[in-house]
């Protein structure tokens, strides 16, 4: 068993971070958005009627990620960029007598990795918005705006900022964010109740990721980057002390909330209530991957017990298996793509958790970008069908005119999402795979041949949904929602992209479907091509066996520190495991990797393009055998875990508050409160008697008082004489 | 010195002039009165010579009011409590104005109380004479008993009497061990004195087993204002029937009396015994977390879920200045500061839609996003600083305070030892879940959700002011000061933490070697802490 | 202290004073037997005034023990005061009788919560 | 003396009494009157033989304990007595044996005032009072008098409360005299006392001073700033200028021109208690325009007319002044 225990004595110094002030206007990627929010606030008060919300954004994103483009081209090494001091104070002049969390960024090609794709996709997402939530202009436009431009602040200072606490706000930040938006459409019970959840339980993440921070001020006494890679840097911490080894397990609990892996996933497939571009942005390309981003920013304190990364493999490559199965039984296209999500996500941290963050940071990129452009599709859709979502009710869309360029972009988003060989995911999946099959550690080596198995399923599940809405014969239904669709705006459509009078006559209410017009199409297509453009690092890497742009960015940062070790020690014990299925570890894998990949997108084909009867002829075999029809049922069910938590947890709990609610009023304040209360009364009514009212009552009281306090008195001078 | 004095006199002035002049102008002489004393008191931080340095209480001389026995009408400040005025003081025109459609009968007899309301909370603060303090402290009793009895809800007379009577007998408690210590000081040096710094002086050279009890005594007086678990079922009852700016002024400042009464008078007059205690006062806290938020989970009454969610974050301050640390202390007073701020904004928040539907029942009324918009937008920002998101003023108290409570084991380094740790902060911490769960149930009942409303329109008839359907410039204008501190607070956290640093550090100046000295006792005998506790229980 | 308070008790000394004392203790107390025992308001009155007699008896003979006519002036004023008493209270009782025509101290029982 | 036994005398004494109030019968009245009389006479008996009395002193104590038994057993007539005449009457009684009693305890001038003031005046007023307030026979009916003179109320209680009392504090009193017995009246005292009043008299002084030597001039001031030194053997040295004399000299008062007991009254009157006297006064005046006021008859008088009385206007609207009463 290889410990990265034993490996800490070798670490590599971290790049030591210089202090630059003079980058500070790296600040105005953070201040940005924020200006921008503020200035959405205002349309949102001053209840503007036109788009001036969207432009806001877009222009203050746009310009986000150009400075984050200049910052990249005048890289030169890691540097911390003070800004103002927040929460700090001190009490001492010793190492654990201040605490500082100021407002800073730290900047090095981890972050200028991350943020180039979350602002660039922010960007995208934006314009894709400004005309896909163009119905609720004047009610809601200026709010959703609001929205984005506070989530992209919050996501940029979860990734700048240069202490763990500015990465909380950012944490929290982007919760927030998620949460509003995901309950954008708030007369909608469900989307309250979802965004509730995704709050909810990101924020028994949080808890894990503040409780972490506070071991690590604990037994560090700082919370800079900086510093903490410092005092990493100087080793010494090898003693098995409980404090330590927790800290990897506490930010881990956070990373899973965030990033929707088991047990914390269940908040991710509710949030898919929200509109479309926020599942784009948020809940697909960018704010998911901040759990990615946590352990590869902290990775060396990863290595601070000998289980903590296989953890997080175990969770990452169960999380993609279950969310894969769960994913294959969907009929919701945006819920089969929020499971593939969750699935993805299962393979960052299964990267991330057999040593290879380069791998898990790579699939991150191409992620954001095929998932993205999956999920505006979907959203193209169900914006055109009238809110119509389930893949039964839509189909051959790509005869539509109008259409096209979004079933091909689909397709291109499907390729890349099924791994299909050669594409960006291809590279960035078999990163991961190669890395845990060719484990010296034999569990890695199973979560390996499970994440491939996942990969077929992957396929699967995608494929099933292009194959179903994109290809075959023409037939739609709409969806029962036209909510942000004001009629006029019905006919604007019709001039752009005609429906066949064919199409007309099938549906019900000769319902027009509205083709998207150049914003969304734009943004698929910049998005698809993005897709393919981030397969480049890739492609050089394995074609021109060039430097992979990719791992030099990731390589230059801490999260390199582990992997790269832990591919040395990899390459080294690979003499005695060379091989994959007895061939070269990577020609095996491409071997493997492509027959899952196509055997997968060939099932879908057969059983949803080529004969769509037979798989619903599958379903009821399946069903009619007791001893697997719980398959199905489960997957249906997603494996009954809202239910499982429900009763589990949520239950008792409600029970218990109940209970407590019912003991606070009558029991505490009723009986012993009142009670207690109540004693002088009862004693009092003893008496009562003399207080009728009349006069010899009173005056009984009195003389009776007198013959007390004279007994009392001649007691004690008795006692006194004697 | 005179600043002082003006603010805290002159809202009595103005009650007189409120009591003296006609009707219709007592709300405006009422608000004359309170932005004069804000005014004094902003004038007297602005030339605050110790904000940043630990001089200790630079004007602290006052005249002699009964000499033989050593009482004094000596008033001053340290940051702390100026801070806690100067937020008292802050939302004292904030209320009045906040009454001005709220309250329709008996408007003088309103405003009259409620000045002296207000001065009698800044001069608790600013005493620093025992006796004085204890005056001040008592005396917001009055008033605001009055207030909840005549202005109140439906079980008003019975919520007023619980109010009064539930913390008149804690402070009793408190006054005993003042008179208590003044008696040792009088026996060590032959003279009353009631000097707070003197009595300081005098109970911590007590011994540790006198210090015990002196600390228990003042714990059951302040834990009732706080307040603590057990002691905390008057509160709810208060504020579901008080007016709304009752409720606000005894959330944001009359509890903080609780904790100020911890931090000046409990923990550094009883080292000893706060070392002793400390562990079993930080288990209430949390009990109080955990229990209270439940509790606000399964609430239908706004009015009384904020309550609740008061009794849980005011036990979240209480650990914090239980974990006996500078990063905990900080939090704690940090704390308290926000908690006024952003309790006392979500009552006026809930006062509004109240005054608007006359039913607090979020089953009954919800979705008021559509028809309120304005009014939800300041809902959804209070309920997040409540929530504790980072980037408001939430976050700063809450996150030290259960960082304060997670360190405090970490012993040496800190400089100060603590028996609290990593597992209370834990427990704590669920609080900060259900904190969430709580807060966006009302939130999503309120704010969210299909618009509900009741269908009797004779209750808007009744009104004798009409509203708006959303809120009107009045209502935007108390809300907004109290948003801009929520995020200034949030953003800008710093000059006040370093404010408070040296208060807190002078709090715990005799912490280190005390609790060092009971971890060494208990480390000889296991079950030392557990007897404490014990007796500790049987002597409540 | 102890010698001083003990010499507080040579009243009993004299056995004339001593039971004079006596006498005074017992016109007190049957005095105030009669005033917790009698319902007619004026017979109230009059026990009241003998527990004056008990009260000015006492002060008689600790005049006589002591040698001091300070008592004894205390007696005249105690007097005084039963007759102002008498004068004020029986007014009271007429007061009192007119408005209900009854001397009876029962019908008078506002004064109770009940 | 044992304590228990006087708690038992007590007990004894109000068993009799709270017999005689609960009115049982006739056929208990004799047995119950035994019974406290026997009581007393216990307690009594405890009081007497607690101290060793000089032979000198037996005669006034004979009187005194037959004072003793008039005056308590009329009070006991006063609390129980169905006719409130007969009772003022049985007061008279207490107040003429107290006089009695007054009188053997040599406070004449107290004696007489009482004997005139209760029994002559104040109980005169009790009894006019009496008549005014009381029902006419044909009410009063078979029985000889109404129910709430009849009955008492509470008896046992009462008698509890008020005998605790006397045997506390009696026990309590006697128990501790019996260890000084031996002490005697402080004569000195009173002699000295005597003489000091004296010196605040300067007329009569100067009067006692002529008895003695008839050429006194005038009474001047010892040496010593005293007017009088008094001697062990109780007489006292003035010092006088005598006619003729330059200077003044000495002159012995024999005791026997000590001033008597009425004129010291008077003095201690206006020298000690001067303020007491003048609010004694007031207290009186004050007590008759209390009675005059109280014992007017009372009529009702509207709001209007009380107005009217007062001088102002009528108040115009009905609704305006209901409100003014709310006012008040």
């Amino acid at each position: 068993m290889v410990g990265s225990w034993r490996i800490m004595t070798q670490l590599t110094s971290i790049p030591q971070a210089i202090i630059a002030p003079e980058l500070s206007w790296v600040g105005l990627a953070l201040l940005l958005p924020l200006l921008a929010a503020v200035a959405c606030a205002l349309c949102c008060a001053l209840r503007v009627k036109g788009k001036a919300a969207a432009i806001i954004t877009i222009l203050a994103l746009a310009a986000s990620f150009g400075i984050i483009v200049k910052a990249y081209f005048a890289y030169t090494g890691p540097v911390q960029v003070p800004i103002f001091q927040w929460l700090s104070f001190q009490w001492g002049t010793g190492q654990f007598q201040s605490f500082t969390a100021n407002c800073g960024m730290y900047i090095d090609t981890l972050t200028l990795y991350w943020m180039l794709f979350v602002t660039g996709l922010g960007t995208l997402i934006s314009i894709y918005a400004s005309e896909y939530m163009e119905g609720d202009c004047g009610a809601g436009y200026s709010r959703f705006f609001f929205g984005i431009c506070i989530f992209l602040f919050s996501m940029s200072a979860l990734v700048l900022g240069d202490n763990l606490i500015m990465l909380y706000l950012g944490w929290e930040g982007v919760g927030l964010a998620s949460y509003l938006l995901i309950g954008y459409d708030y007369a909608r019970p469900a989307a309250v109740a979802a965004g509730k959840k995704a709050f909810i339980m990101n924020r028994i993440g949080d808890l894990g990721l503040a409780l972490g921070i506070f071991m690590l001020w604990a037994n560090y006494g700082t919370l800079q980057y900086s510093e903490l890679f410092a005092a990493m840097n100087k080793g010494g911490q090898t003693s098995v002390d409980w404090e330590l080894s927790v800290i990897p397990f506490l930010l881990m609990l956070g990373a899973f909330g965030k990033s929707a892996q088991i047990p914390l996933f269940t908040w991710l497939p509710d949030a898919m209530e929200g509109p479309t571009p926020v599942s784009a942005l948020i809940h697909a390309a960018t704010m998911v991957t901040a759990g990615v981003y946590l352990i590869a920013r902290m990775y060396p304190f990863f290595e601070l017990h000998p289980e903590a990364l296989a953890t997080v493999a175990w969770i990452g490559g169960l999380t993609a298996l279950l969310a894969a199965t769960i994913g294959m039984a969907q009929y919701d296209i945006k819920r089969v793509f929020a499971y593939s999500t969750i699935s993805q996500l299962g393979y960052m941290f299964l990267g991330l958790g057999v040593g290879t963050t380069f791998g898990a940071c790579y699939h991150t990129l191409t992620h954001a970008f095929f998932k993205a452009l999956l999920f505006l599709t979907a959203g193209a859709i169900m914006h055109g069908f009238a809110g119509q979502l389930d893949l039964r009710r839509l189909s051959g869309l790509r005869h539509l005119p109008g259409w096209r360029i979004v079933s091909w972009t689909m397709l291109v988003g499907c390729l890349w999402l099924s791994a299909f060989p050669y594409t960006a995911a291809f590279f960035s999946k078999d990163a991961i795979l190669l890395k845990a099959l060719t484990s010296v550690r034999a569990d890695f080596r199973f979560l390996g041949w499970l994440g491939l198995f996942t990969a077929a399923l992957t396929a699967y599940y995608t494929f099933r949904v292009w194959f179903r809405v994109c290809a075959g014969p023409l037939h739609f239904e709409p969806g029962a929602e036209g909510h942000h669709e004001p009629h006029d705006t019905h006919d604007k459509h019709d001039t752009h992209g005609k429906p066949a009078p064919a199409l007309a006559a099938k549906s019900t209410h000769a319902f027009h479907p509205h083709a998207p017009r150049w914003a969304i199409n734009g943004v698929l297509l910049i998005l698809a091509l993005g897709a393919l453009v981030v397969g480049i690092p890739g492609y050089n890497e394995t074609f021109a066996h060039k430097d992979n742009w990719a791992q030099q960015m990731i390589a230059g940062s801490s999260a390199m520190e582990g992997a790269g070790l832990a591919e040395d020690h990899g390459a080294e014990v690979s003499e005695a495991h060379p091989t994959v299925l007895g061939m070269d570890a990577h020609t095996g894998l491409t071997v493997v990797g492509c027959t899952a990949s196509i055997g997968g997108i060939l099932v879908a084909w057969y059983f949803h393009l080529r004969s769509r009867k037979s798989a619903d002829q599958l379903r009821a075999a399946l069903l009619r055998r007791w001893w697997i029809r719980w398959v199905p049922i489960c997957m249906e069910n997603k494996w009954y875990v809202d239910e499982i938590y429900h009763a589990c947890f949520r239950l008792p709990m409600w029970l218990g508050a109940q209970i407590l609610s019912f003991g606070d009023r009558h029991f505490l304040d009723g009986v012993m409160v009142d009670g207690l209360a109540k004693l002088p009364v009862a004693v009092g009514k003893i008496f009562k008697p003399l207080y009728g009212g009349a006069l010899q009552g009173y005056a009984a009281t009195m003389a009776g008082g007198i013959a007390l306090v004279v007994a009392w008195l001649s007691w004690v001078w008795l006692r006194g004489f004697n | 010195m005179l600043l002082i004095w003006t603010s805290i006199l002159f809202p009595i002035v103005a009650a007189f002039a409120v009591a003296i002049g006609p009707t219709k102008s007592a709300k405006w002489t009422a608000f004359a009165g309170t932005l004069v004393s804000l005014g004094a008191l902003t004038l007297f931080a602005w030339n605050f010579p110790a904000w940043h340095n630990a001089e200790h209480f630079p004007n602290t001389t006052g005249p002699s009011w009964i000499p033989h026995a050593g009482i004094t009408f000596s008033v001053g400040f340290d940051t702390v409590s100026l801070l806690l005025a100067l937020l008292s003081a802050f939302l004292m025109p904030l209320c009045i104005v906040g009454s001005f459609s709220a309250i329709t009968e008996r408007t003088k007899e309103y405003y009259g109380w409620f000045l002296v309301l207000g001065s009698s909370i800044i001069l608790a603060f600013a005493a620093r004479d025992a006796i004085l303090f204890y005056i001040g402290y008592e005396f917001t009793l009055v008033p605001m008993t009055l207030i909840i009895a005549i202005y109140g809800g439906t079980e008003r007379r019975v919520a007023a009497i619980k109010m009064f009577l539930y913390t008149f007998l804690g402070s009793m408690f408190m006054l005993a061990t003042l008179l208590y210590i003044g008696w040792e000081h009088r026996l060590a040096v032959g003279a009353w004195d009631f000097d707070i710094d003197t009595l300081t002086k005098t109970a911590t050279r007590l011994p540790s087993s006198t210090q015990y009890w002196v600390f228990a005594a003042f714990m059951v007086g302040f834990a009732v204002k706080v307040p603590l678990f057990p002691l905390h079922t008057w509160l709810p009852l208060a504020h579901d029937q008080a007016p709304t700016a009752g409720s606000v002024i005894l959330a944001s400042a009359m509890l903080k009396l609780g904790t100020y009464g911890n931090y000046r008078f409990a923990l550094p007059m009883a080292p000893a015994g706060g070392a002793d205690l400390m562990s079993f006062v930080a288990v209430l806290a949390i009990i109080a977390i955990i229990y209270a938020s439940l509790i606000c989970w399964v609430q239908t009454d706004a009015k009384k879920l904020i309550a609740y969610s008061s009794v849980a974050h005011l036990g979240l301050c209480m650990l914090g200045l239980f974990a006996l640390n500078p990063v905990g202390a900080e939090g704690a007073v940090f704390y308290m500061v926000n908690h006024g701020l952003s309790t006392g904004a979500l009552f006026l928040c809930i006062g509004m839609f109240y005054e608007r539907y006359h039913t607090k029942d979020t089953d009954v009324v919800g979705g008021l996003a559509k028809r309120m918009p304005v009014w939800a937008s300041f809902m959804v920002l209070f309920t997040l600083a409540s929530i504790g998101l980072p980037g408001l003023n939430g976050f700063i108290g809450e996150f030290l305070c259960l960082g304060g409570t997670f360190i405090s084991e970490h012993d040496g380094q800190t400089g100060y030892p603590g028996v609290l740790g990593p597992w209370y902060a834990v427990v704590a911490g669920l609080g900060l879940i259900f904190a969430a769960m709580y807060l966006l149930i009302l939130l999503g009942k309120l704010v969210w959700g299909p618009l509900r409303e009741p269908h009797d329109d004779a209750a808007h008839t009744t009104s004798a002011i009409r509203l708006p359907q959303d809120l009107c410039f009045r209502e935007i204008a108390i809300l907004t000061p109290l948003a801009v501190a929520c995020i200034w607070l949030g953003v800008q956290p710093k000059p006040m933490l370093d404010a408070i640093a040296p208060c807190a550090e002078r709090m715990l100046a005799n912490y280190p070697k005390e609790v060092e000295r009971y971890m060494s006792q208990s480390a000889g005998t296991p079950l030392a802490s557990i007897n404490g506790k014990t007796n500790e229980s049987r002597g409540e | 202290m102890n010698q001083e308070l003990s010499s507080g008790f040579t009243i009993a000394a004299n056995a004339p004073i001593a039971v004079a004392l006596a006498i005074s203790a017992l016109l007190f107390v049957i005095g105030l037997v009669g005033f917790l025992c009698r319902r007619n308001m004026i017979i109230m009155f009059l026990c009241t005034e003998l527990m004056f007699q008990g009260a000015a008896l006492a002060m008689i003979a600790f005049a006589r023990l002591r040698m001091d006519v300070s008592g004894q002036v205390f007696v005249i004023f105690i007097l005084t005061v039963a007759a102002a008493e008498a004068a004020l209270a029986l007014a009271l009782v007429v007061l009192l009788y007119r408005k209900r025509e009854t001397l009876s101290a029962e019908a008078w029982s506002d004064l109770g919560e009940s | 003396m044992v304590p228990t036994i006087f708690y038992a005398a007590c007990a004894i004494a109000a068993a009799g009494l709270a017999l005689l109030l609960m009115q049982s019968g006739s056929k208990f009245r004799m047995g119950a009157t035994i019974l406290g009389l026997a009581g007393i006479a216990w307690i009594l008996v405890i009081v007497v033989q607690t101290i060793p009395t000089p032979t000198s002193e037996m005669g006034p104590l004979g009187l005194m304990i037959l004072c003793a038994f008039v005056s308590v057993a009329s009070a006991v007539r006063v609390i129980t007595h169905h006719r409130p005449v007969f009772c003022a009457l049985y007061f008279v009684l207490v107040v003429v044996s107290g006089a009695a009693i007054y009188v053997l305890l040599s406070a004449e001038f107290v004696a007489f005032s009482l004997v005139i003031v209760y029994a002559g005046a104040i109980l005169i007023t009790y009894l006019f009072v009496l008549m005014l307030a009381q029902q006419s026979p044909a009410d009063i009916g078979s029985a000889d008098a109404v129910d709430y003179d009849r009955i008492a109320r509470e008896p046992a209680g009462a008698v509890i409360a008020g005998f605790v009392l006397i045997a506390v504090l009696g026990g309590s009193v006697f128990s501790v005299s019996e260890q000084k017995a031996e002490s005697i009246l402080d004569q000195n005292r009173a002699i000295r006392q005597g003489w000091g009043d004296l010196s605040m008299m300067p007329k009569l002084l100067l009067e006692q001073a002529r008895r003695t030597d008839s050429t006194v001039t005038a009474v001047v001031a010892r040496t010593d700033g005293q007017m009088i030194a008094v001697q062990t053997d109780h007489s006292a040295i003035i010092s006088v200028q005598r006619a003729g004399q330059m200077t003044p000299s000495d002159l012995t008062l024999a005791p026997s021109l000590l001033p008597d007991n009425t004129s010291r009254v008077g003095m201690a009157l206006v020298t000690r208690f001067p303020v007491s006297l003048e609010l004694a006064g007031i207290i009186l005046l004050m007590a008759m325009f209390g009675a005059v006021v109280l014992a007017r008859k009372q009529t009702d008088i509207a709001d209007d007319d009380r107005r009217a009385l007062a001088g102002l206007g009528k108040v115009m609207d009905g609704n305006q002044s209901s409100q003014g009463k709310a006012n008040r």
